[in-house]
């Protein structure tokens, strides 16, 4: 399996423990991520905001260049474009089905494109986030089987945020609400899942910046639903979730006199965990939220079970009324 | 140039269109007052009219519809002996049926007339006179060349069987099969489920009144059961419907109920001793329980009780016969098998109702994952005095009493991400349900979250007013989300309902211990399949089509197929009443004429031209093609036929002919309503 | 304006939804360009593909089928079958060099007034920035001769 | 779907946004229902909700829309998009309307003052450097906007940086000129634009 | 009394035509016997002075073969006409173009060009085309002018029968000659057809005929087709429906479609009714999916019919109703 492989500018430096971790998963999974050459910004959540155009032509210009490096190879017609940043894969998915969509867009962002000798044509890459070609292209099965070292006994809360899910233009691959796919992940590589009914709500983005105290409500109300399940960390799949949760954990602590120890781990790091690659190779290290402590518990000996959790569904007795059936998930 | 011969350019004497006809065409031009002459040089055009070829007289006139304006025609058709009559004036929707009586009258077959619409789609359209009487021009020169085409034509006549068909017993196709009963006609009335009632057999009240929902219906079903003129087969569906209208064969197959029903007295102590309990997904909706022997309900009709297969440990796993040792008249029959019956009725009455829209499918509002959310259904069996709780107002652990309760408006309804359309029903069942919980639990708390009240009937806004005044509390906002994710103390172990307070522009959060979520109704999973069993069709949304919207609600595309009931469309109980008693008096109108008229519009095909291959054999909506194997030749059967023209287009040796769409009809005018485009008329050819 | 070409669009509309449309948009006096010509049929799937052929060849810029809404057709699916025939007709005659734009197909309700006069309009737009089709002089190249040259050559 | 005769019935205001959008917005469907504002994460700390703010474009209130927060405060969380009956392109609305503040002059006047200048920030290191660089995005917008809460970012700076989390410079991209006739090019489209 | 006189004549063919009649076995010596063969290039040496030296009407019968593809075809049909009494266009090309009249999709220039420089046969640096007027030692020579559209008989001069089929079936053509050297008489001219049956061509077929579905389309090389069963219902686009009946249905019953050579039934557009027919049997765009699925699943199966035009009009193109293609440079 090969894949273009597009980072983004976070993966280079403040989320550099993504990049490593899902190298070195790769690599145990015999996945390919070949980088699009000279890539550039795609524009976050505020190019757009300032420019139109300009912002469309941005991201165009990494669709251009990934057409152009991985379209034909493996005898694939329609390459495929892998982000790991869940900005980055919603600008670029958006702005591809947005120019399919509007022929009028299409020629004022190739006409733009042109100046730089490039050109690209709607629909003729298939974006993908990470976490998609994880569950469905390599597959739970495949994962199991590489699994060394089960998580057994960490109890981890999934946590999607809002891009990869949301708004699904192109590749949908998991409920927009309620998503499972990371859920069911953890559990194949051993660990126990715990119910985080925030798992798809937002941990604020770029807030952070223009109104710190919304932005620190919207961190605390995650760490708290995370708490009250008694999640060991959360894992993310997102450098914006990271860091926001991770590194701005202490001013929620400060601000709402919480004590939040929470480690935040991008989900290929405890991949790689599963898959008994030494830490530092998958990047523990870099948390701001020191993830050590929570995994001792799959050192060598691991832990017994920890403390039952608190049980979400109401007592049973002879009078209760049958829950409604949902059709079974895995 | 000979509409007949596409590339021929030929035959000189036949140069001038038509001319081998040596029909005697009239045309008359209408002014409509101003409405046309103000945009249309009409004089012209009737003057132009007069020198085409086959036009014997050509007149403008203010009125034509006038009956001054119809004499016209008539006196022209007797004096000049015109055998073709073109009218240009409004959409032949308006008045073609009264220009057709106007030549029967004066002796022409009225199949003989043609209308040129220069009013709706000609002086209304435009501003421009010069272009509009152009396309006038060119309107009536199609028709002329039409029309000298055009042949007589007869009525058809086909008998009625007085007997009807009625598929589903729900309160829409109860009314139907005892409105045409009481008035003396035979009914069978088929049913999938084991017992008639339909979704009203589940509910409690009923608003706006209140009234007792099975006091009300089941006396009713009670006369369905013991009308002399009906036929009831419960548990049973229609596997093949052949004919056409007034003569329909109509397969059924009555799935075994492994009971005796002539032994069967209804006692039901099988019921009582049958030691496998499931939860009933149909009657209950999941939220009760039944046996593996099991009727929906004590008051089922027919009494008599069906053996579950799937689920009955006799059927699974050869043991068991606890029924069968406990029946004390020997009715229960594990080796009874499915029956099949052929039925021979005049009409159909399609009632088949609706689906609940499966509120899992709304994720935001966690229903299935948060048990204390319940669908509207759940709350109906909750609060019904026969259901799982006898009535009472609980959670789901059957104890706890809740004291806020939410109910959410629109679920799955007024939605593009599901269902576009309004539900209809479902706001005024949800003040019904706000009354209820008010009643049961007077200490609670009820929110009702909403984007429009919806309560256009009769005491409907007075029932609105009457919740308002016991305080239920109303935010108008279409709910985010309902979630049981704390954010602080005041929350935790409650439902939160998160919600934008529109009238106030702020956003809200409003705990909860109980949610109803007002799901909407959908149509029949299976309703496409139903449509193309019957020849009528399905919008969209998959409910049945109706011939017109507003003025036949109740028939179909397909004579002799009538729809009644929330198959065609979101009713409540007062509109499929009104549409069970539509349709019967509709269908008793059909039996009284014993025969009915049908427009002569219809395929048939040529036996001597027809080569057998068969393409048009699987293309008619009505099944009206049938192929002779010993001829190899395919046939039209002409009552089936309803003239849509498919099969004509599709024949590669233009065998089928569509009565007053043929072929050379539509070419000539084609050919006349491009006189102005068309190359003056070429003959032969200098070398290029 | 004056000189403005003025093309000649044939209009097939059903008997149920699209003429009624047509109707319709006159009732209301929804004015829109008088390029139109209608003929009626009982459902789109009557209309021939030779009659479109036809239609073209006899001097027609355009063509446009309009017909009930997937779903909607009160033959159940005519309009389909309609689309079907439309989807390969389409494919042929681009092989004829006859523009997309020239021969279209269009669902409007009977309630569809409006749209059904906007995609006349829109049509005929479309045609006037293609120019004029009329087959037999600009494509067959076919002139007008005197009839009696056939006399003279059979005469002999 | 708008429709330029539907449109032509709506506020001047309301068919700028539409023209502004990058697709068709479908925003003449509203039906204030407030599935928006109830789902946005941030909506209670915004002037108006998402659903109050398209009841005003439709009024035509140029001035009180620009200078709402609302834009400003829109995390980009698609829910609303997501939930939104009418499938109206709500997160598009929002980058439209914080393009048409900033073109209009009001980004300084919004109840969001900070916003506005973190955008431009970041937007002028991606058109130097190809990429955003962090340190330099935090260090001049807090210098140029915020000299005083720059102190309130030090700890997370420094920690970013002791992880080894953050660069000291940029790292531009290859081809940076192609990258900047690229956008330059998108500028005169722009302003032909807007000429005609 | 002197002998009826007899002419063939070979416009733009491939000769197929001469070889069917004879063909027609031993009954070529009863018309050697009955006729004075006059013209007939293919057979023995006429020079076309000679038929102008003919009085008009000169001639009792005339079987014409061939398209009008260039002026010496047009000058012959003009040439002969007048001379005949009885004027046949003989076989497909004369009647409709048959294969001639597919140069009717496309121009003269490309024509030329894929024979004359981009087929993979020719040396193409040469590049020499025909010139319509070339200078040799021995003074100025012409050849014939090439037209842009290609033509059937009946579109040049008048025509009395019309006898189809690529070629026609010698059987046929025999039954024909028969009756002339019988003296029965033969139907009305006027275009008349002759030597072929009424009806489709179905109704000749002994395949077997069931309801059809179709849900791709194949070329004759992509599949082994079932015998003896219908080839339309197998997605071979078989012509067969909307083809004339009289040659006995001989290529399906080897398994190979029909293509259409016996041309329409009376007065239609065969390529038009093939359209709608197999259009209307493709199982796609069922009423369970949406608009555009709908839409999407049909123009896939059509796209599985590989040049639609050329299929339905293999033969009967130059006699249709559209009759060629509009090209950038085909306009007059």
């Amino acid at each position: 399996m090969r894949y273009g492989y597009y980072p983004g500018c976070s993966l280079e430096r403040n989320a550099g423990a993504y990049h490593t971790s899902l190298m070195a998963v790769a690599a145990q999974l015999g996945v390919e991520f070949a980088e699009v050459d000279d890539w550039n910004c795609c524009g976050a959540t505020e190019f757009i905001a300032v420019n139109r155009l300009r912002a469309y032509a941005l991201v165009s210009r990494n669709l251009a260049l990934a057409a152009r490096q991985t379209n034909g190879s493996n005898g694939a017609a329609r390459g495929q474009l892998v982000a790991p940043c869940s900005a980055c894969f919603l600008n670029l998915s958006k702005v591809d089905h947005y120019l399919s969509e509007s022929p009028a867009l299409t020629n004022d962002v190739n006409n733009a494109l042109a100046a730089g000798g490039l050109s690209y044509e709607p629909g003729s890459l298939r974006v993908r986030h990470l976490l998609d070609v994880m569950v469905n292209d390599v597959g739970y099965e495949r994962v199991a089987a590489t699994v060394r070292r089960p998580l057994r006994g960490l109890r981890v809360a999934p946590y999607y945020g809002c891009l990869v899910v949301r708004p699904g233009f192109r590749e949908r691959f998991d409920d927009p609400e309620y998503p499972t796919s990371l859920d069911r992940l953890m559990r194949t590589l051993g660990a126990t899942v715990v119910d985080f009914p925030l798992k798809a709500h937002c941990c604020g983005g770029h807030m952070t910046q223009i109104s710190r105290d919304v932005a620190l409500e919207l961190i605390r109300r995650l760490l708290k639903n995370a708490a009250d399940y008694q999640a060991d960390m959360i894992v993310t799949l997102c450098p914006m979730c990271q860091l926001n949760l991770d590194a701005f954990q202490e001013s929620v602590n400060s601000m709402f006199g919480t004590e939040y120890r929470i480690p935040i781990l991008f989900f290929t790091q405890l991949m790689g965990l599963a898959f008994g690659l030494p830490p530092a190779a998958v990047g523990i290290g870099k948390e701001f939220i020191d993830a050590r402590p929570a995994l001792a518990r799959i050192g060598a000996a691991p832990p017994a079970e920890a403390e039952a959790a608190p049980k979400r569904k109401p007592r049973r007795n002879d009078q209760s009324l049958p829950l409604p059936q949902m059709p079974e998930e895995e | 140039m000979n509409a007949e011969t596409p590339d021929r350019a030929r035959h000189a004497h036949h140069a001038t269109p038509g001319a081998e006809h040596g029909e005697r065409v009239g045309v008359y031009v209408c002014h409509c007052g101003h409405n046309i002459a103000n945009t249309v040089a009409v004089e012209e055009v009737a003057e132009w009219a007069g020198q085409q070829p086959n036009v014997i007289v050509a007149r403008d006139y203010k009125f034509m519809c006038s009956s001054l304006g119809q004499e016209l025609i008539e006196q022209d058709i007797q004096q000049l002996g015109l055998n073709r009559v073109v009218v240009a004036a409004c959409s032949p929707h308006m008045h073609e049926k009264t220009f057709r009586t106007a030549c029967q009258r004066a002796g022409l077959n009225p199949y003989l007339f043609e209308m040129a619409n220069i009013r709706e789609m000609g002086s209304w359209a435009t501003d421009d006179r010069e272009a509009a009487t152009q396309k006038a021009k060119a309107q009536v020169k199609g028709a002329v060349d039409r029309a000298v085409r055009q042949q007589p034509l007869e009525p058809l006549y086909v008998d009625i069987n007085p007997n009807t068909l009625v598929v589903g017993g729900g309160i829409a196709g109860l009314t139907a099969a005892l409105e045409l009963a009481n008035a003396g006609y035979h009914v069978y009335l088929v049913e999938r489920d084991s017992s008639i009632g339909g979704h009203m057999a589940k509910l409690d009240k009923t608003f706006p009144t209140l009234d007792c929902a099975a006091c009300i219906l089941t006396p009713k079903m009670v006369d369905v059961a013991n009308h002399p003129n009906i036929t009831l087969l419960t548990w049973s569906e229609v596997l093949s419907v052949h004919g056409y209208v007034g003569n329909f064969t109509v397969r059924v197959r009555k799935k075994a109920r492994f009971i005796n029903e002539e032994l069967c007295t209804g006692c039901g102590t099988c019921v009582e001793k049958c030691p496998v309990r499931i939860i009933d997904q149909n009657f209950e909706v999941g939220l009760g329980y039944r046996k593996a022997v099991y009727r929906n309900f004590p008051q089922a009709v027919p009494k008599y009780p069906v053996i579950d297969t799937e689920h009955c440990t006799f059927f699974q796993r050869g043991k068991c016969r606890a029924c069968e040792i406990v029946c004390p008249t020997d009715a229960i029959d594990f080796n009874q098998k499915d029956t099949f019956v052929d039925l021979e009725v005049g009409n159909i009455i399609l009632a088949t109702g609706y689906e609940q829209f499966d509120a899992r499918r709304v994720s935001q509002y966690g229903y299935g994952r948060l048990a204390n959310v319940f669908t509207s259904m759940e709350f109906e069996r909750m609060v019904n005095a026969a259901g799982p709780t006898a009535g009472r107002v609980v959670l789901r652990d059957g104890v706890t009493v809740p004291r806020r309760v939410g109910i959410i408006h629109c679920v799955g309804s007024r939605d593009k991400n599901h269902h576009e359309y309004c539900s209809r029903a479902c706001c005024m069942a949800a003040l019904k349900f706000a009354h209820l919980v008010h009643e049961r639990v007077p200490e609670a708390e009820v929110f009702n979250f909403y984007i429009d009240i919806r309560a256009s009937g009769k005491h409907y806004e007075e029932f609105y007013h009457r919740v308002l005044a016991e305080g239920t509390h109303f935010i108008r906002g279409r709910v985010a989300e309902v979630t049981d994710a704390a954010r602080g103390p005041g929350e935790e172990g409650q439902l939160i309902i998160q919600v934008e307070d529109t009238l106030i522009g702020k956003q809200r959060r409003i705990p909860v211990d109980m949610v109803i979520l007002m799901a909407g109704m959908e149509s029949r999973k299976d309703a496409r399949q139903v449509a193309a069993l019957f020849g009528l069709g399905c919008d969209y949304d998959g409910w049945f089509t109706e011939r017109h919207a507003k003025l036949d609600p109740v028939v179909t595309m397909t004579e002799g197929i009538l729809v009644a009931g929330a198959c065609q469309g979101p009713k409540a109980i007062p509109e499929s009443v009104a549409q069970g008693s539509a349709a019967a008096a509709r269908v008793a109108g059909m039996i009284g004429q014993r025969v009915m008229k049908m427009e002569p519009v219809r395929a048939s095909i040529d036996a001597s031209s027809c080569s057998g291959c068969r393409i048009c054999n699987n293309l008619c909506p009505y099944h009206a093609i049938t192929f002779h194997e010993d001829r190899k030749v395919s046939e039209v059967i002409t009552a089936l036929c309803q003239g849509c023209g498919a099969c004509v287009a599709a024949c590669p040796s233009a065998a089928i002919s569509g009565a007053h769409f043929t072929r050379d009809q539509v070419l000539a005018q084609i050919e006349g309503i491009l006189w102005d485009a068309r190359q003056p008329e070429v003959l032969w050819l200098e070398p290029q | 304006m004056e000189n403005e070409f003025q093309p000649i669009i044939v209009g097939f509309l059903c008997n149920w939804c699209s003429y009624r449309a047509a109707d319709l948009a006159g009732t209301a006096r929804v004015h829109y360009a008088p390029t139109m010509r209608p003929i009626r049929v009982m459902c789109t799937a009557r209309v021939e593909p030779e009659f479109v052929l036809k239609a073209l060849r006899e001097g027609a810029d355009g063509v446009l089928i309009a017909g009930c809404h997937p779903g909607e057709c009160h033959y159940v699916e005519g309009n389909i079958k309609a689309l079907r025939r439309f989807t390969l007709l389409k494919a042929m005659l681009r092989q004829f060099g006859v523009e997309e734009e020239r021969v279209q197909l269009v669902w409007a309700a009977a309630s569809e007034g409006k749209q059904l006069a906007e995609a006349v309009d829109r049509m005929t737009e479309q045609l006037r920035a293609l120019g004029p089709l009329r087959w037999r002089q600009r494509v067959l190249g076919e002139q007008p001769v005197a009839r009696h040259a056939l006399e003279v050559e059979v005469g002999g | 779907m708008a429709t330029s005769a539907s449109l032509s019935r709506t506020s001047d205001f309301f068919r700028e946004v539409v023209a502004e959008a990058p697709v068709d917005p479908r925003l003449e469907a509203c039906l204030q229902c407030g599935t928006c504002g109830g789902s946005c994460p941030s909506g209670p700390d915004m002037d108006h909700t998402p659903r109050a703010l398209f009841a005003m474009i439709a009024a035509g209130m140029r001035d009180a829309v620009l200078r709402s927060n609302t834009p400003w405060y829109c995390v980009s969380c698609y829910y609303c998009m997501e939930r939104c009956p009418q499938e109206i392109r709500i997160t598009d609305v929002m980058y439209t309307l914080k393009r048409m503040a900033i073109k209009a002059g009001y980004s300084a006047q919004t109840s969001a003052p900070r916003a506005p200048g973190f955008a431009q920030t970041f937007v002028d290191h991606v058109e130097n450097y190809g990429r955003s660089f962090e340190l330099g995005l935090i260090t001049r917008y807090y210098l140029s906007h915020r000299p005083l809460d720059a102190l309130k970012m030090a700890p997370l700076g420094m920690g970013l940086l002791k992880r080894k989390r953050l660069d000291l410079s940029p790292r531009p991209i290859r081809q940076i000129d192609q990258l900047k006739a690229i956008l330059d090019r998108a500028r005169e489209i722009d302003a032909a634009a807007q000429l005609t | 009394m002197a002998k009826p006189t007899f002419a063939m004549y070979w416009a733009a063919s491939c000769g197929g035509c001469e070889i069917s009649l004879l063909n027609v076995g031993e009954l070529i010596l009863d018309v050697d016997a009955a006729f004075d063969v006059v013209f007939w290039p293919c057979v023995a040496d006429f020079k076309y002075q000679d038929v102008e030296g003919y009085p008009d009407g000169f001639i009792d019968l005339c079987l014409f073969n061939g398209a009008i593809r260039n002026s010496e075809n047009e000058e012959l049909a003009h040439l002969l006409r007048r001379k005949s009494k009885t004027l046949v266009a003989f076989g497909s090309c004369a009647y409709e173009g048959c294969a001639p009249g597919l140069a009717n999709l496309t121009t003269n220039a490309a024509t030329m060009r894929t024979v004359y420089t981009d087929s993979l046969t020719t040396d193409e640096t040469r590049g020499n085309l025909p010139q319509p007027v070339s200078q040799v030692p021995e003074g100025e020579i012409s050849i014939p002018v090439l037209y842009e559209t290609v033509r059937s008989l009946d579109q040049v001069v008048p025509v009395d029968y019309i006898i189809p089929g690529c070629p026609p079936e010698a059987r046929q053509i025999a039954a024909v000659l028969r009756a002339v050297l019988n003296g029965m008489p033969l139907p009305a001219p006027g275009g008349t057809i002759i030597g072929a049956g009424n009806v489709a061509l179905c109704e000749e077929c002994p395949l077997a005929k069931n309801v059809k579905q179709i849900t791709r389309f194949y070329r004759p090389y992509e599949i082994v087709p079932d015998p003896g069963i219908c080839l339309l219902e197998q997605g071979l686009v078989c012509m067969g429906p909307a083809t004339r009946s009289g040659c006995g249905a001989l290529c399906p019953q080897v398994g190979m479609r029909c293509e259409g050579c016996y041309g329409p039934l009376d007065g239609q557009d065969q390529g038009a009714r093939m359209l709608a027919a197999v259009a209307s049997v493709v199982a796609a765009g069922g009423s369970h999916l949406d608009e555009h699925a709908q839409a999407r699943e049909i123009a896939a199966v059509m796209d599985t019919l590989v040049d639609p035009a050329g299929t339905f009009y293999r033969f009967s193109l130059a006699h249709s109703l559209l009759r060629r293609a509009r090209v950038a440079d085909s306009s007059a």
